[in-house]
């Protein structure tokens, strides 16, 4: 990155939206470690923030997002709010899914984040889906699509943008390759390459360090405006590392002794970016108070989920379907 | 009242809806050439290839772009081709598109319809004559539809199309050339049981092909004195549990018929629920495919099969094995 | 008589089984670091990473690579993580596995057991939390086991790798820690119902977790002068006809329990089958999950399960509401 | 192919294997339409004659193969008896599966053909994993899988292609690309390409032309010679074309006009064969005569299917299972 055309507010806004990330998943982890909150399984993006904020930070309102099970850092930086994320993780009243997803499932469809999915693999040909019916709705909005490098072994990842490639859909394929799937090194299991596959597979492929959010959201914005332009599906293999666990509750002692560490101290993107602020003239005040008002949104959010209700019991039989719904078929 | 076939009246009705609303469209594979069994025949002609979409051999892509699509505002039909290779889209119905609606809080809908053709075509062997409807039953989020007739093809396919729900849409592959009469302002709403003959005797109960078939017994049964009321469930979720649970009321015999295995079919659930509801003059039967696999072999085939001789039987041994 | 976790009695019954047979070999994701239920821990270490092999996240290629090597003569113990997953490889199960033998004029088998861990537990939302052993009981060429206990799950695994037909295996999630005597000389066969209490004046079926909540109702009942025997059926294909129809000759009374959905569950089949064979004292019941879908909140997900105090007043219902 | 190094008598047997598949399929066919003894769908694989037999003469007897749904000529290669087969495609007792399989499904585990497929790249998953059991078992056996260009647009190719590459196994995985999936041209369905989908997933990719036997023969030897000693697997595009409709029944309208008969007379491997033995000396009556013998081993074939009687009843509750058979429950 150079310094000499560095966005000082860009940056600013960057470091804000990854530190808020970063502030919401601490926050649950300790609301599920602490206090158990947080019933379910939360995979944390600890380590990630650049990849969601760098790539959405370049789209509109109206483009679509659909993520993962580690989709926290997407949802917020689609613009979902805090607040219904939080309660979603308690399970809450108010929750953006009125409690019935949990991390797992969440999504603000308010804000066109689709959903995260609790099955590696099968946003892709989702994804592709959505793109297909902007396309035949005629309209000029994107789609951008999240999964991890371990998703790329499963078929929907070949059918989903095999998909997008036959019918020339405006959507961004983006990859988080942060080397695991679950305690398995990826490569271990992985034949060949995962960019390689995405051009095998017709689409134009770009490599990017996932961690350095200031060119990464340059090569985005390159990228989601050529799909705008031309509607042709585009491919992002962002590189990036998962400094927590795979879940908030996993020690990951399966990775090598000290990896977690070193790659902390080298690759954070949060890390990164304030040296970047700082030697862009940032006081690291003003940082330290960006990142104190995300922590403090993130405990606002927390008091709202723990002091809300549980979701009215009757909902559970809610939002099924309408013909022929438990509601009027209870037993 | 015009007569056509049961592929051709289920043409008409995606025909129409795709002329009334534009965001109706169908994908699956061959479409553009008029489907494997020509039930699109002349579509893409009308409505090009955009909204008649070939696809690749994806029926994991082609279930869960056809989802996406609808997420964004489309009603796609989706064209399965044998109900048997629905199961390489497994996951994307059963854990994507039936639940999507729930998990998300209400936050999105999955208008879609999914086509399935379904049971024994003639020497199609065991990969390609499953009848699952059972599977979709079970499922919380799916409505099932199995029409047996070209006016129930037409009536329900519209009501598929236009419902907001995901339909999964079972067409019996054995009687795509039937015909019959198709009245285009005949509406059938699901849950509603077609009453395919009345008699006061013993109900019978079916559903797709063998629904017909439970009519050619009931003829027969009735020239031996024996008065068979057929009830056609047409959708088997919801059903019409109203109108089995009167006719046993009436005749007091319950007997189930459906091409499916037996263990697990959905004559399991009509069975039971009316076991713990209705006190009955006789035990109440299945008939049902054995647990058993298709074979190629017309004679092994016919093995698996109920016809309307083992439906008559078997209503004649409910009415003279009255208990005391 | 050694105590041992239910997760650790199915270690063991694989353990010795590898140990027995080099041929048996486990496939599935992260095994090398114990399973994602640490099923497997401490198996790598005894027999390699070729014998508890890692995968990629592939499940259609974990069960179909599985059926090509059980077809060149190994035995694999295909794991599936989470019952929801399996539904990615369900053509690879049920056109390919299940129908391989018989499609093939008998030149072939597949002897695998897939494991296929699978029910509620807290808070694991609609993707991770399904019990779909109903739809394995409707596909001729499978065995369907749903151990309880510690004892079954270490006798039931053996049995299940000694079969030379494929097993749907599902373990209950929610019971992976429950603690039992295991006694490794007993053997338990396919279609063997255990009795788990006996009782003469109503007929409580089940399996899996239910059973033992089944168990915990039973005691409920006692307290209140019911005597309530409880049928653990363990293997539903095949299932012990001969033990449900004998105890329900003798109490006159039948309320099967289970956690899947009510609609199309194995419970149907249950009450459909003694419905047409066996004249009760009382209407038979049915308790399952409503038709609805299992969500995150746990007040939410408490509303789609069937707990004890509900099976207990279910069968005082049966009790009281005895016909004239 | 140089005429130079032209061995006479592999010509020969080429061109009666060749011509024996050709036959089978052609007699298979006629008692299909003329006389309607063929009861299901079947796929004739004429004008792909080339691609079976220049492949699996390569192979040990021990060795494995897997088909698709056009599996006539596979399963003869590897040396079932045609006798059997068309027993099978009449549904008769003595057919290769007892007549309970018919064409899709025709295997042949004597000759360790383990069967068509009904379902299109399901082979793909299943051929690795009998290449991982040959290596769990410490065999030195290989597999050759074959499947159409269609099929890799299904995600077990990936899933399968993958495996086989993870593990390291001993297995060919061979594409016949005759250009069409059922009734849609394949190239408008893929986005990309075939070899470039199989480089990309690790595997050395080789491609030819899958219409002239000498030099594919010669390719397949060098390939399966390697993949027997070094336990690697790789990928074989050949190219080809199905001169016959997709089913039996198939007019195959939707080629472009002229298309097939302009195939035929270029490309078929037959013709190209004959030429080809008929410039090494060979004179034209021996190659007539070996079509001759070939079409009466098939009608032979024909004579004891159509007289063999159907197979007997109670075989269609055997060989479903062992536990809980139907034999036992019947209903
Ligand atoms: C189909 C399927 N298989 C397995 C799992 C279990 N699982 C959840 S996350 C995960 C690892 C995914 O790895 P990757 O795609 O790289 O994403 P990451 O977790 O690294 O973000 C696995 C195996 C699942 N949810 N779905
Ligand atoms: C999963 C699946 N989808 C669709 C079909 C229907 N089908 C049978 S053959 C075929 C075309 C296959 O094309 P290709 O793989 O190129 O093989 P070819 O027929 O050209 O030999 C199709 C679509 C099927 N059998 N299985
Ligand atoms: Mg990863
Ligand atoms: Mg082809």
């Amino acid at each position: 990155m150079s310094l000499s055309n560095f966005d000082r507010e860009a940056g600013l806004a960057r470091l804000r939206m990854m530190e808020r990330i970063r502030a919401f998943e601490e926050t649950a982890r300790s609301a599920a470690i602490d206090e158990e909150l947080v019933l379910g399984a939360i995979h944390l993006s600890i380590g990630q923030e650049a990849v969601a904020t760098g790539v959405i930070e370049t789209l509109r309102r109206d483009d679509y997002i659909l993520s993962t099970h580690r989709g926290h850092g997407h949802t917020l930086a689609k613009g979902a709010q805090a607040d219904a994320m939080m309660k979603e993780l308690l399970g809450r009243e108010g929750g953006c899914c009125g409690g019935k997803g949990g991390s797992m499932h969440i999504a603000d469809f308010g804000v066109r984040m689709l959903g995260a999915n609790g099955v590696v693999g099968a946003n892709i040909t989702i994804a592709a889906g959505a793109a297909h019916g902007i396309k035949l709705l005629g309209g000029d909005q994107i789609v951008v699509c999240f999964f991890g490098d371990g998703a790329s072994n499963r078929g929907p990842f070949l059918e989903g943008v095999n998909w997008a490639g036959v019918f020339n859909l405006p959507i961004l394929f983006v990859c988080e390759d942060n080397q695991y799937s679950a305690s398995t090194l990826t490569s271990d299991m992985t034949s060949g390459n995962i960019a390689d596959r995405a051009r095998a597979l017709g689409l134009r492929t770009t490599e990017a360090d996932g961690n350095d959010v200031t060119t990464l959201a340059a090569t985005a914005a390159e990228i989601t405006a050529r799909i705008r332009e031309t509607g042709t599906p585009e491919f992002l293999m962002a590189k990036t590392y998962r400094i927590s666990g795979h879940t908030y509750f996993d020690p990951a002692t399966y990775r090598p002794e000290g990896e977690a560490e070193r790659m902390q101290a080298t690759t954070c993107p949060i890390a990164r970016q304030r040296e970047a602020l700082v030697a862009a003239g940032v006081p690291s005040a003003e940082l330290d108070a960006l990142a104190k008002e995300a922590h403090a949104e993130m405990d606002r959010a927390l008091d709202a989920a723990r002091s809300a209700p549980w979701p009215a019991d009757e909902t559970a039989f809610a939002d099924v379907q309408d013909i022929g719904s438990p509601l009027q078929e209870a037993f | 009242m015009p007569v056509m076939s049961y592929a051709d009246a289920a043409k008409l009705a995606v025909a129409e809806a795709m002329r009334d609303d534009l965001t109706v469209w169908c994908v699956g594979e061959d479409l553009g050439r008029g489907g494997v069994f020509k039930q699109y025949t002349g579509l893409v002609e009308e409505f090009g290839p955009q909204r008649i979409s070939d696809a690749p051999i994806s029926e994991a892509a082609i279930m869960g772009a056809a989802f996406g699509a609808a997420m964004a505002g489309t009603r796609p039909i989706v064209e399965m081709r044998f109900a048997d290779f629905a199961l390489c889209a497994t996951d994307e119905l059963v854990n994507q598109i039936a639940k999507a609606r729930f998990m998300f809080g209400g936050q999105s809908r999955a208008p879609m319809v999914i086509r399935k053709p379904m049971g024994m075509w003639r020497s199609s062997a065991a990969q390609h004559s499953q009848s699952l409807e059972s599977w979709y039953t079970h499922i919380p989020g799916l409505v099932v539809c199995c029409p047996a007739t070209p006016q129930d093809n037409y009536s329900m396919m519209k009501a598929a199309i236009a419902c907001d729900d995901p339909v999964v849409y079972l067409e019996h592959k054995n009687i795509w050339a039937s015909e019959g009469e198709v009245d285009t302002n005949h509406a059938v709403d699901f849950g509603k049981a077609a009453l395919r003959r009345s008699g006061r005797h013993v109900t019978l109960v079916s559903w797709s092909h063998t629904a017909n078939v439970c009519v050619e017994a009931a003829e027969t049964l009735a020239h031996q004195g024996i008065e068979a009321e057929v009830i056609d469930l047409r959708s088997l979720w919801p059903w019409d549990k109203a109108a089995v649970f009167d006719s046993v009321r009436k005749t007091g015999r319950l007997l189930v018929a459906h091409e499916a295995v037996s263990v697990a079919g959905f004559g399991a659930e009509v069975v039971a629920t009316v076991a713990q509801n209705i006190p009955m003059k006789a035990l109440p039967k299945r008939l049902g495919s054995p647990r058993g696999l298709i074979a190629y072999a017309p004679n092994l085939e016919d093995q698996m099969r109920v016809t309307a001789p083992m439906i008559a039987k078997a209503a004649q041994d409910m009415m003279e094995n009255e208990p005391a």
